[in-house]
């Protein structure tokens, strides 16, 4: 990520930095340390006023500059919306093109045992719901780096929505390749019996999943989105033509989670090809609970992925 | 440096007579949607962006027409926008509450009050980073002084210090409620000390001395010294929105107005003959404006989903 | 509306109501009118903090109350979400039940020609998406003065999105009925060929479409959702039993709009009963133009209904 | 009425050894997550907690043990809360960041930055609406002054004249970055003045100071006054979270700090042998605490979804 950052800045002369504790203290993972040092005002420390940080990345962005905005947690998103969904998303379209709005936004997802239901929540399916936003979950260091290049080298707003479990994988990261195109999914395991839709961490899990039915007989195909908006629908159309089944799997609640999107548009562009009940997975509907004793009973993983591709392929 | 007085009354009656005729177009069915107009505050925004230069950024508000006025929007662009036409302005996607000019620095009006704030600062941050001298001014109403982004930006603004002017049109009302209601102190300036900045209250219906606020202010920010909030205390001649019955306002109240407002004040210090003149210039101005504006297309419905993105 | 908050107030002493303009002024469209003279501190004008009001609602209801907050268009609630989906929602559930969060908030939501995107946007597939809230969009002054009353009556928090269209229907209102439970469906227009499932403004148009059809030989069964949480899946899945085609038709914008969940329900739970893609309709995924020429093409009507309805019935 | 020094004493060192007990228990993996402890801050809220009544409203931030311990909560019921227990507090679904407890008015931590204090507003309103003559206090940090909910709270709160007693602590850090070059003035207590409340600083780490002020704004608030802000300034004599390593302090500054700090400073008052007597009553008392709430037992998985709804 701070290479990523590093690059941006280095790249793009008009690139700025900010965010709580990013610029002095270097972030309070560490992800931003030393920018400040070698890129010194475009790089800052603010106050904790999101609403206030991400509308002045709008307007730095309408006045020629590349705000990249750190929220720290994606909870904190809700005290400052408007500025993303009323604001940075009409700039261009209102405008009918005579304004830009290159702001990219990074933020960082996860549920862990022991934090609060204030820091544990998705925003995906939030930011994918508002047409003129790009929204990318890269569920690997490589790609945390290739997405939010990506996404600072668009010249419209991005989102970046990190997951806390990138920061526990260790990787060494390819810093020189080109700069890849905005949007596209990935097949990460290839299978002919099931599609599995899945983004951020539970890609990971979704492949632990699809290892363990090997050992049943059902290969199953990962897709990793990703990216959700834009949704590469031929990649998932694709693979399911050929396994005719499809689960998703997600970490946000179920109910009203970018998984229904996906769903929604295999039951109506993919619904010749399906031989089963479409299954989702995700959070039941629920608030988060700090207690590890609940909060593993309903975060989903490997286990509830595993289960939902049996059902599928049962059916 | 202060305009002749009758410069001022043509500036100030170019806003009026612009809302009024907006009034009688919607009245003919030309425009749709509500407006909110901004009869009786023309000083504010005519003395302020006398104090910029083309260089600077602008915010405003839904009550905006003033604003991109004095900041040189053309007339008839301004005209076919709020018609919903193909202007050059937004291609009528803004219309009348939320249209930007990316032509004269205007970042635009705002319909969520406050938010206009933050992003005005963001024009100041670009400012400062690229140390251009240039400066944002951005608007408000008073009761937008309650809303936690104004709050948040001039927090952080000060701070930063960047070139940040902030004008506060202090109309009496917010929407259908009276300011005063709204807040424990007499009024707003005195907000402008909790974070560290100057703030000056002025008497919004004279232009000059708007003017002159503001371009202290203006001073100070390409100095590098950082924002300054003007409070300018004003009335509103008309209603929230174009229809408002404006019940809530008590009898005699919009006549007093009337008495103080910059266009009345300033007509008793000019020549009759002269502001008979004037007042036939800018109606014929308008008319221009009009016709123009309708000569305008609309904007192709095939074109409604373009400009998504890049 | 009105009737619906004086009932609340009469009822229960705990009851208070205020916004923006509600109370002396009477409200911006006179909803609330002569409130404050027959309640009066129980209902009051606030400052434009939606924040406050918001959050102060959350506290006044843990403290006994039981709030009606008025937040005058949906748009608005952006600048302000944090206190409804962090903090209302987690009331109940993170205290295990020790606290209580009966608050209700009534907003309005539509986009009319001349209006700015500011002042255009559905935000029902947001709130239903976050578990601990409830939410009601009637479609009719009967349901508005219904599904308020029973939102009140509720001990969580619930959010009753009415749509601008409602003050425009001139209807006589029985107000003497009993108290409706929270939840349900309504089959407003019977038929057997088609299952059509919307809320809000669309239903009226989604009728005038079926009885287009009906000239055309098709007979469509129109369901006002009336709540999106909880969602009514019997309803939907018993009319798709019988008709095995299902249109989802909302104002929100396509990509991730509620309908996708309704969409996703269907293709999971009555995947056997389909015998057609689902089609979806809505606001294709732009941002809101004010000009009439460019709004008029966009937003989703009884044609684009009826085309969605021949396309499913067709294939 | 300030309490003897050797009950303060008491009262500030139970929250202080709770804090390093927590520590030490995740050290042995029976805690998981972060905890935000409030080494050195004691003060203010053993202070503070003595100007109320149990009719009053409280709420805190994450950094709440020492509000919950002050306001009265059991500490074994807190301690197994924190283990993610199924405690009387919440069940463990609050945990360190989170937690409640109805029966002691305390209406929560909250992990959202500023968040609580609209919510302490709406049982002051709560309060004002009935006529109980209950007040509702909140907590909040420096940083949080800059949030745009604290701003719109300050102002409705003044302008409705509510019961409501905002004590902010002004540890000299948000995070990890020092206040003072996140706001333009020297501390917060001038903002006061812009809501029209009034505000007093005091001394943080002296909890006689810190009633004394609180006790005149809850007398203030009782009577119908309206709310109050005091600005109680102190310093962490530990990390933002229990595993910051600190990196961002100057050197020396924690060690300066231990001298000012309030166990510190009122242990000079105090005869050595009360001390020693004192410090090994809260061991047991805490011993007592921690096996308690390792009695609690876990909550039963098959219950998590219950409480969405009534
Ligand atoms: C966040 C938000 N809340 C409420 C509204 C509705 N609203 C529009 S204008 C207005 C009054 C604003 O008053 P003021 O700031 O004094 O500006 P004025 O209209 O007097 O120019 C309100 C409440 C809004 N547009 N945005
Ligand atoms: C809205 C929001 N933004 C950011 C954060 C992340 N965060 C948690 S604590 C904190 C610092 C708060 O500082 P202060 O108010 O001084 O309280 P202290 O931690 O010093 O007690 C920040 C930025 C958050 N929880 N909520
Ligand atoms: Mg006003
Ligand atoms: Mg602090």
């Amino acid at each position: 990520m701070n290479e990523a950052l590093r690059w941006a800045l280095a790249t793009y002369p008009e690139a700025l930095f900010y965010g709580e504790d990013v610029a002095l203290p270097g972030g309070p993972y560490g992800a931003s340390k030393g920018l400040r040092k070698e890129f010194g005002p475009r790089c800052f420390d603010t106050p904790i006023s999101e609403t206030a940080m991400l509308g002045m990345g709008v307007g730095a962005a309408m006045r020629g500059m590349r705000p990249v905005v750190e929220i720290m947690f994606a909870d904190f998103f809700l005290v400052a919306l408007d500025q993303v969904l009323n604001q940075a998303a009409n700039v261009r379209y209102v405008s009918g093109g005579r304004y830009a709005c290159p702001l990219t936004i990074r933020s960082q997802q996860a549920s862990v045992p022991g934090a609060c239901a204030q820091h544990a929540q998705q925003l995906e399916a939030v930011f994918a719901h508002w047409p003129g936003l790009r929204v990318a979950l890269p569920s690997t260091p490589q790609d945390a780096y290739e997405l939010l290049r990506t996404a600072i080298a668009c010249d419209d707003p991005v989102i970046v929505l990190e997951t806390r479990a990138l920061y526990q994988q260790k990787a060494d990261v390819v810093l020189d390749g080109p700069l890849e195109p905005l949007g596209g999914a990935r097949v990460v395991r290839p299978g002919g019996d099931v599609t599995v839709v899945s983004w951020s961490r539970l890609v990971h899990e979704a492949v632990a999943a699809a290892d363990e039915l090997a050992a049943e007989g059902v290969e199953a195909e990962v897709i990793d989105l990703r990216w959700v908006a834009p949704l590469d629908l031929d990649a998932v159309l694709s693979s399911l033509e050929r396994t005719g089944r499809l689960v998703v799997a997600h970490e946000a609640n179920v109910t009203g989670g970018f998984g229904a999107e996906v769903a929604a548009r295999a039951a109506s562009e993919g619904f010749w090809h399906l031989d089963a009940p479409i299954a989702r997975v995700g959070l039941p509907d629920t608030r988060v609970p700090a207690a590890a004793a609940l909060n593993q009973a309903l975060v989903p993983d490997r286990r509830t992925i595993a289960d939902a591709i049996r059902r599928t392929v049962g059916s | 440096m202060p305009a002749a007085p009758l410069d001022t009354y043509r500036d100030l009656l170019v806003i009026r007579r612009f809302e009024e005729r907006l009034v009688a177009l919607k009245a003919e069915g030309l425009i749709q949607g509500s407006m909110h107009l901004c009869n009786g505050q023309e000083a504010i925004p005519v003395g302020a962006c006398r104090a910029l230069e083309a260089r600077d950024a602008l915010t405003a508000t839904y009550r905006g027409h003033g604003w991109s006025i004095a900041r040189g929007l053309p007339l008839a662009q301004l005209v076919a926008e709020i018609m919903g036409r193909d202007s050059a302005l937004c291609g009528g996607r803004g219309g009348s509450a939320y249209h930007s000019s990316a032509a004269h620095g205007f970042l635009g009006e705002n319909s969520i009050v406050g938010a206009g704030m933050p992003i005005a600062a963001g024009a100041a941050l670009a400012a400062s980073l690229r140390g251009d001298g240039s400066v944002s001014l951005c608007s408000i109403g008073d009761g937008a002084m309650n809303q936690g982004a104004v709050h948040e930006t001039l927090n952080i603004a000060a701070v930063m210090r960047l070139p940040l002017v902030v004008v506060v049109e202090n109309n009496v009302y917010s929407e259908l409620t009276p300011i005063r209601d709204m807040i424990a102190t007499e009024t707003l300036v005195e907000r402008a000390a909790a974070y560290g900045m100057p703030g000056t209250a002025v008497d919004g219906n004279e232009a000059d001395e708007v003017e002159a606020a503001v371009a202290a202010a203006v001073a100070r920010a390409r100095a590098g010294e950082g924002p300054s909030l003007v409070e300018a205390h004003t009335e509103r001649l008309v209603g929230h929105y174009d229809l408002d019955p404006q019940h809530y306002r008590p009898a005699g109240e919009v006549e007093r107005a009337a008495e103080r407002e910059p266009l009345a004040r300033l007509r008793a210090r000019l020549d009759a003959g002269e502001v008979e003149r004037v007042e036939a210039e800018v109606a014929s101005l308008l008319d221009a404006a009009v016709a123009e504006a309708q000569q305008v297309p609309f904007p192709d419905p095939a074109t409604a989903r373009d400009h998504l993105s890049a």
